[in-house]
């Protein structure tokens, strides 16, 4: 039962709730990074993990550090403080331990550090009072549900490429209609599970 | 080793300044917000319970496993009648609800506290046409129903699963209430 | 059992009643010969002869350029008259030796060895390198070079291509049915030469009496099957037939060889016999003046080096106005734009399309992705993919995608709905981008 | 011998020099065509509103794209028929009291055809480009639009003129809602239910109540090739499968009882038909490699009985095929042609 | 820009930020709050009003103490200062616009991430007197706040049939319009107008993007 619930959780954060489709958040990336499906691909995978990871060290920070000393108000500035300061020591050992890792997926980590969803996140658990578990769940469903529509602009971009779109809406706008399209195809998630 | 000490100098003068300013903001907002937190939460009670002076928390419970709590409102010794809050579970979110009952038990109006239904389908619930539906039903009528002019609630076109829900949660809260009350209050009423 | 066939493929309408009856008639001798210097695929030859000279009908006028080159013959006698670029029916400009037939047909050297079966292979491939035999098929690779495979790649099967798959045209039909022994001769030599002991003769079963003939000339040849195939273009590419007749599948960018197989034409099989016993060089071939445009239609033996309007004249011209004239077969033939140019050792057919006939390509839709082209593709490449990216300039791309391994048999511009020109836009893409 | 003369004159195009005599715009009107027997099946049952609707759908289609394309100088392409059959697809598949609701619903109608054509198709590059059906979109936009309009639906009568009929559930509304008894019981019984929604005597969108109507004409499109049975199959395959599965519930608790649906009923109803054959089968907005398209219509299977059985809404198709358009470039990307000899390569 | 003239016009600074150099139409940042809180004209603004104030606030800290903080530490001392604004901005609108605060709070913290902020400070204000700085603050904000409020204009005339919350038309004529696909639309074609007029009136190209 216990599972059950993680698991609506996770389908929730990552196909009805999806950040990109009905919360719009993160669009900034999401539009600079599937441009190609090499980077989006690369972004998927750093993404996940410093979401995950982050949704981790910031749970245990609000908990037993923030709460204790009253500093609840803070969180914006510590909640970016823990992400930057993370980022920047992943950044470090990935390139001592695994330099052919930090070669494909360096340049994203550097781009995530001011990411909204990765600050939405942390803050999403906050006001959910989401439990460590549910905290880990939903930041993991929140990443694999920006990786998956971040694959899946990539591929339509790339189809997109051969296509005569009117030079006006070439580029951004065109972007945001598909955007628009997907999250009109995404309502069909809608009401699957009430949360 | 005079650079890193410049940097430290400077990182530490930084946070301490915003450190301090966000502090005061803290300090000045933080009593406000607790305040009309407050106000608002009593003149919502007030506003579904205008004839009572007083009005007392009786009691808790759980619907959907989710916090809910019962008031009594009191008129000097006199019971006026119940405020309950509760819950529906709606299209896409868990609808908040507070209900006022009389004390023959048929319900005195409702009003949604919160929920996260799509806009312009099932956030049509908080409108007033709605929720003016649910105003004098026992709770025999306490049922959704798609066509017009019967006595029971009549759904939201585009909008039955949150209907139901609001009707669902509220018709709960009845049960509640008729449970705990009906000792005291012989509740049976007359049906029509 | 099902005929031997392969997957994808088209059917167009084969149209070769039209000169399906017309047995081979030796065409008139020209009054002159342009004998392009590079009929092959490979380097082109270097002119032995000077103007004015005299030379007899057999006589080597150009040496091969290297390994994979062959040498070419005068298909008269008579004199240099010029050594030229001269147009072929690809447009493009190659050294020619133009000759005036004095008429005589004089003969070089010709020979007949009746016992030359029991010739040592490398004598017979040396006949074959000296007649200057490439591939009748249509690619004209110098034969020579599929006879030398490395050590390490052994043959056990020659496959003698008799599909004729392309519409219309009906040039190997009639060798079939009036050379048949003479092909089954040849396919003996080309297996002593490369000391196989597998002959499959593979012919579409539209061609019911080629069949039988060649049945019935193989009868006492234990060695040699004679197979019907599906009717269905492009069965006679190499690959397809291959795989239709001995199930193997020869890899992207490798060769027959690389499956152990060596694939001839039956004009290249004919033509290795008469080297063999005669000697004699590859100086005609049986090319079919056939289409709806010609007023009669032909299958002519005609000397290399004879201009295409000298064939017409003699096919008695054109019915009206001729829209188009198509060297070679409608499917991946070339059109021209000049009657003056001559027929090479690879020129099967020629095809005269009326005005009213000819398929206007110049407007074409965008590519509905109705898939008719990736279910047909004989070689299951993405033809639709292929003609999107060339269309928009991303050659590059076109290779994740197989550009190299199409071979321009044109089936999927046939089916494509949009009339869209994919080969072309295939050619402009390998043009523009390395393998 | 003077003809010979004229050279000059000869056309030189690049090979092939025969084509197919197939072509776009008859392939399109084809499958108009296809589409016109359940198209008089809806207008028997529904009456003239049913004309009036798909008639004004097809009308704003084909003018939307003759305008747009002539405000941006592209060539003119109306009369391939591409924008017609998105009108006839769309009128299809709206409800028919969408004209009697209110007279003022004029409008829905229109906006559905611009945002299909408009929006959905010559935004991307016109036909061959877009990424969505640009006839569902437009429904799925009506749908969200006009959520009261575009889920009234009315009881199939032969009364021509009628313009307000009495309204009703669908089949597959009442089986969400109250459970396959009411179903049954509303039709009588159980064989007179499969034959009702078999021959469209039922309440639902214009095109889609005739099963029967619709299998001739997909019959049809079939025997021409112009659609193949990968996506119609898998679709309805994995439709069968998931309906038998899950599709059953315990008539007393409402809890899901495994291995007990009936499968019948969810083919013959809904959109199912009309989806699986002429839309899942657009070729611009499916995959289009074969084994592609049996994902894409496994795909539009699951997807289609998740909303079905779990999803707030009766009706699972539409917004399926639009998931799986969503997904068709990637599965083209990931799943292309096998080059002939490339597959035993590997396997050495 | 007009950096490296000695005279900077005001005028100018602020135009720049509301048409050629729009955040969101032209430069394409901090795209997330041109669709979320958009749905109706009184959020847009709001949310157009908080960036502002930061923005300005930002400008002037950072102009302020520009010299001051080592350049190693730039970026993280102009993150800590916005983070900071926004704290205020966010504590402040807890508690005196509670109505609109509850149905916007979550973006209101975000403006920490939006990378316009960040630019323009590290861009202008690191490099420029308080008084540029604060214009550059101010066209910016406004250019935001513009593009905001004309989202939201559309998208709750057409999605709500009001404006500002008051009721203008009795019906919702696109309810879609307030839903996600409805935002996406707007920005979109809004954005497909803006490169229109640009390319048809004054000969520019299309617009950028991606960042934050
Ligand atoms: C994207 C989408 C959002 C919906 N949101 C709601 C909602 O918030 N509340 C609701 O009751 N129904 C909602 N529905 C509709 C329900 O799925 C269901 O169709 C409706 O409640 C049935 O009402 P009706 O019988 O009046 O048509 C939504 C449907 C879709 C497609
Ligand atoms: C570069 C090259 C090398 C070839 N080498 C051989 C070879 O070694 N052995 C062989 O049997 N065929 C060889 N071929 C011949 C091809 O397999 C094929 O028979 C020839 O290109 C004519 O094919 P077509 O008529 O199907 O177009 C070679 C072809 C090319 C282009
Ligand atoms: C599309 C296509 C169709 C072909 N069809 C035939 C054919 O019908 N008959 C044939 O002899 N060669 C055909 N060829 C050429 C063969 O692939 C092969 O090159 C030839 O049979 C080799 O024999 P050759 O070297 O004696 O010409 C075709 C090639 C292609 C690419
Ligand atoms: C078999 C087939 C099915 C089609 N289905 C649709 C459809 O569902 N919706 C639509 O708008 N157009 C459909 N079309 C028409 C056309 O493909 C469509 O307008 C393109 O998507 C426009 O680019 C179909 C065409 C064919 C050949
Ligand atoms: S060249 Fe043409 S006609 Fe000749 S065999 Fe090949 S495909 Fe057939
Ligand atoms: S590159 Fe193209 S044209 Fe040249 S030999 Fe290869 S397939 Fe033929
Ligand atoms: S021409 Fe090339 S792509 Fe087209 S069918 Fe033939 S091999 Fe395939
Ligand atoms: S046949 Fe033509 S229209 Fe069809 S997929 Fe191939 S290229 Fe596209
Ligand atoms: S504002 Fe840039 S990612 Fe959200």
């Amino acid at each position: 039962m216990e599972f059950g619930k993680l698991f609506e959780l996770f389908i929730a954060a990552a196909l009805i709730n999806n950040f990109v489709f009905t919360r719009y958040l993160g669009l900034c990336i999401f539009f600079g990074v599937t441009k190609k499906m090499d980077t989006s691909i690369g972004m998927s995978i750093t993404f996940t993990s410093v979401m995950v990871i982050s949704a981790a060290l910031n749970w245990v920070i609000y908990k037993f550090i923030m709460i204790p000393l009253g500093l609840g108000f803070l969180e914006i500035v510590i909640f970016i403080g823990v992400v930057a300061g993370f980022v920047q020591a992943a950044d470090t050992i990935m390139k001592k331990v695994s330099p052919g890792l930090y070669y494909k997926l360096g340049i994203y980590l550097a781009l995530i550090t001011t990411n909204c969803i990765i600050l939405a996140v942390p803050l999403l658990n906050v006001s959910e009072g989401y439990n460590f578990i549910e905290s880990m769940f939903f930041g993991f469903g929140s990443g694999v549900g920006f990786s998956l529509a971040m694959i899946i602009m990539a591929s339509i971009r790339e189809k997109l490429e051969l296509a005569d779109v009117p030079k006006a809406f070439q580029g951004l706008p065109i972007s945001f209609i598909i955007t628009g399209l997907i999250a009109l195809a995404f309502l069909g998630f809608s009401g699957l599970i009430t949360l | 080793m005079k650079e890193m000490l410049k940097i430290t100098a400077s990182l530490v003068i930084i946070f301490v300044a915003a450190g301090l300013v966000m502090a005061v903001v803290f300090a000045k907002t933080a009593p406000i917000v607790k305040i009309k937190k407050e106000q608002e939460e009593t003149a919502a009670r007030k506003k579904m319970m205008p004839d009572a002076d007083d009005i007392i928390e009786a009691g808790q419970w759980e619907p959907y496993g989710k916090k809910g709590k019962y008031f009594e409102g009191k008129k000097g010794e006199e019971t006026t009648g119940y405020l309950i809050s509760t819950y529906g579970k709606g299209y896409s979110s868990f609808i908040n609800i507070l209900v006022s009952v009389g004390k023959d038990m048929k319900v005195k109006g409702i009003s949604i506290l919160g929920h996260g239904e799509t806009p312009g389908l099932g956030d049509e619930i908080e409108q007033d046409y709605f929720k003016k539906r649910f105003e004098g039903k026992s709770l025999e009528q306490l049922e959704v129903v798609k066509v017009e002019g019967t006595d029971k609630i009549q759904a939201i076109s585009g909008a039955t699963i949150s209907s139901r829900a609001v009707t669902k949660g509220v018709s709960e809260s009845v049960k509640l209430l008729k449970e705990k009350y009906s000792a005291t209050e012989p509740a049976k009423e007359v049906k029509k | 059992m099902a005929l031997a066939t392969f997957k994808g493929g088209i059917h167009p309408p084969d149209k070769k009643d039209i000169a399906k009856d017309r047995a081979i008639k030796e065409a008139k001798s020209p009054q002159r010969v342009v004998i392009p210097l590079s009929q092959h695929l490979g380097a082109p030859c270097k002119p032995i002869v000077s103007i004015g000279q005299e030379v007899k009908k057999g006589e080597v006028i150009g040496e091969p350029g290297g390994f994979v080159s062959a040498p070419v013959h005068s298909s008269v006698s008579g004199k240099v008259i010029a050594i030229a670029e001269f147009p072929n029916a690809m447009g493009r400009m190659v050294n020619s030796v133009v000759i005036e037939n004095d008429g005589k047909e004089e003969w070089a050297s010709l020979k007949d060895n009746p016992d030359y079966i029991k010739l040592s292979a490398d004598e017979l491939k040396e006949k074959v390198k000296a007649a200057g035999i490439v591939g009748m098929g249509g690619a004209a690779f110098p034969t020579l070079v599929k006879l030398s495979p490395p050590k390490e790649k052994p043959i056990d099967t020659i496959i003698i291509n008799g599909a004729e798959c392309e519409p219309y045209l009906t040039a190997d039909y009639r060798l079939m049915i009036e050379k048949s022994g003479e092909i089954v001769e040849g396919l003996k030599i080309l297996m002593r030469i490369l000391g196989v002991n597998k002959g499959f003769i593979g012919i579409e079963n539209n061609k019911p009496d080629a069949i039988e003939k060649m049945k019935d000339a193989a009868k006492n040849e234990p060695n040699i099957e004679v197979c019907g195939l599906e009717v269905k273009y492009p069965q006679g590419a190499e690959k397809m037939l291959i795989s239709a007749l001995t199930g193997r599948e020869v890899p992207p960018r490798a060769l027959p060889m690389d499956v152990r197989v060596v694939v001839q034409n039956v004009g290249t099989a004919l033509a290795v016999y008469e080297a063999a016993r005669y000697g004699k060089p590859l100086i005609e071939r049986v090319v079919t003046v056939t289409g709806e445009g010609i007023k009669n239609a032909a299958n002519l033996m005609v000397k290399i080096g004879t201009l295409i309007s000298d064939i017409v004249e003699e096919c008695g011209g054109f019915k009206d106005s001729a829209g188009k004239v198509v060297s070679g077969g409608p499917m991946m033939g070339f059109a021209l734009s000049t009657l003056d140019v001559p027929v090479t050792k690879g020129t099967s057919g020629i095809l005269v399309i009326p005005e009213e006939g000819v398929v206007h390509t110049d407007e074409f839709g965008p590519c509905i992705r109705c898939g008719r082209c990736i279910d047909i593709c004989p070689m299951g490449l993405m033809p639709s993919m292929l003609s999107i990216l060339s269309e928009k300039g991303h050659y590059e791309d076109t290779k994740e995608y197989n550009l190299f391994d199409c071979f321009e048999c044109g089936s999927c511009a046939f089916v494509c709905p949009s009339k869209r020109p994919i080969v072309q836009l295939v050619r402009l893409a390998k043009s523009l981008t390395k393998p | 011998m003077a003809d010979v003369k004229k050279e000059h004159e000869l056309i030189v195009t690049v090979s092939p020099h025969v084509r197919d005599e197939e072509t776009t715009s008859r392939i399109m009107w084809t499958v108009n065509m296809a589409l016109l027997p359940a198209f008089f099946m809806g207008f028997y049952f529904f009456g003239l509103k049913a004309l009036f609707i798909t008639a004004l759908c097809i009308i704003s289609s084909v003018l939307s794209e003759y305008f747009f394309q002539k405000a941006v100088n592209r060539k003119v392409t109306v009369n391939d028929g591409s924008s017609f059959l998105t009108g006839l697809l769309l009128g299809m598949n709206l409800p028919p009291s969408l004209w009697s609701f209110n007279p003022f619903t004029i409008h829905v109608p229109i906006i559905g055809s611009v945002i299909a054509v408009v929006i959905t198709k010559q935004f991307f590059g016109g036909l061959g480009y877009n990424i969505f059906n640009p006839a569902l979109i437009g429904r799925a936009f009506l749908l969200i639009s006009f959520p009261k309009a575009m889920t009234i639906w009315t009881e199939p009568s032969a009364a021509f003129f009628a313009l307000d009929a009495k309204t009703t559930a669908t089949p597959l509304g009442i089986l969400k809602e109250d459970g396959i008894a009411k179903l049954i019981e509303a039709f009588g019984d159980k064989l007179n239910l499969y034959a009702e929604l078999f021959n469209g005597h039922r309440a639902g969108s214009i095109g889609e109540t005739s099963v029967l109507a619709l299998l001739i004409g997909a019959g049809f499109l079939l025997y021409k090739r112009y659609i193949t049975w990968h996506i119609p199959i898998s679709f309805l395959g994995t439709v069968a499968v998931l309906a038998w599965i899950f599709g059953g519930k315990n008539p007393e608790t409402g809890k899901m009882l495994l291995f007990a649906g009936d499968p019948l009923i969810h083919l013959l109803s809904g959109g199912l038909m009309l989806g699986a054959f002429f839309m899942a089968t657009d070729y611009v907005t499916c995959p289009s490699v074969r084994k592609g398209q049996i994902v894409f219509g496994i795909g539009c299977g699951a997807l289609t009985m998740l909303i079905r059985i779990k999803g707030g809404y009766p009706e699972g198709v539409m917004f399926a095929i639009l998931l799986m358009n969503c997904f068709a470039p990637l599965i083209d990307r990931s799943m292309k042609s096998d080059v002939f000899g490339a597959v035993k390569e590997k396997k050495k | 820009m007009s950096n490296s003239e000695n005279k900077i016009s005001y005028i100018s600074l602020i135009k720049n930020g509301i048409f050629s150099e729009n955040p969101i139409f032209r430069v394409a940042l901090s795209l997330c709050p041109a669709v979320a809180v958009t749905s109706g004209v009184k959020n847009g603004f709001m949310m157009g009003i908080a960036v502002l104030f930061v923005q300005i606030m930002v400008n002037i800290t950072v102009s302020v103490v520009r010299k001051f903080i080592h350049p190693k530490v730039r970026i993280p001392s102009y993150m800590f200062i916005i983070a900071t604004w926004v704290t205020v901005t966010d504590l402040s609108m807890a508690a005196f616009v509670r109505d609109i605060y509850a149905q916007m709070g979550l973006y209101i913290k975000l403006i920490v991430a939006f990378a316009i902020i960040l630019s323009r400070a590290e861009l202008f204000a690191s490099k420029q007197k308080i008084t540029p700085s604060f214009f550059d603050g101010l066209g910016n904000g406004i250019g935001f706040l513009f593009a905001l409020v004309i989202i939201g204009f559309f998208r709750e005339l057409l999605g709500k049939g009001s404006l500002w919350g008051y009721p203008i038309v009795d019906t919702k004529p696109l309810l879609i319009m307030i839903l996600p696909t409805g935002g996406f639309f707007a920005v979109g074609i809004l954005m497909g107008l803006f490169n229109w007029i640009d390319m048809k009136f004054f000969g520019g190209g299309g617009a950028s993007g991606g960042g934050h």
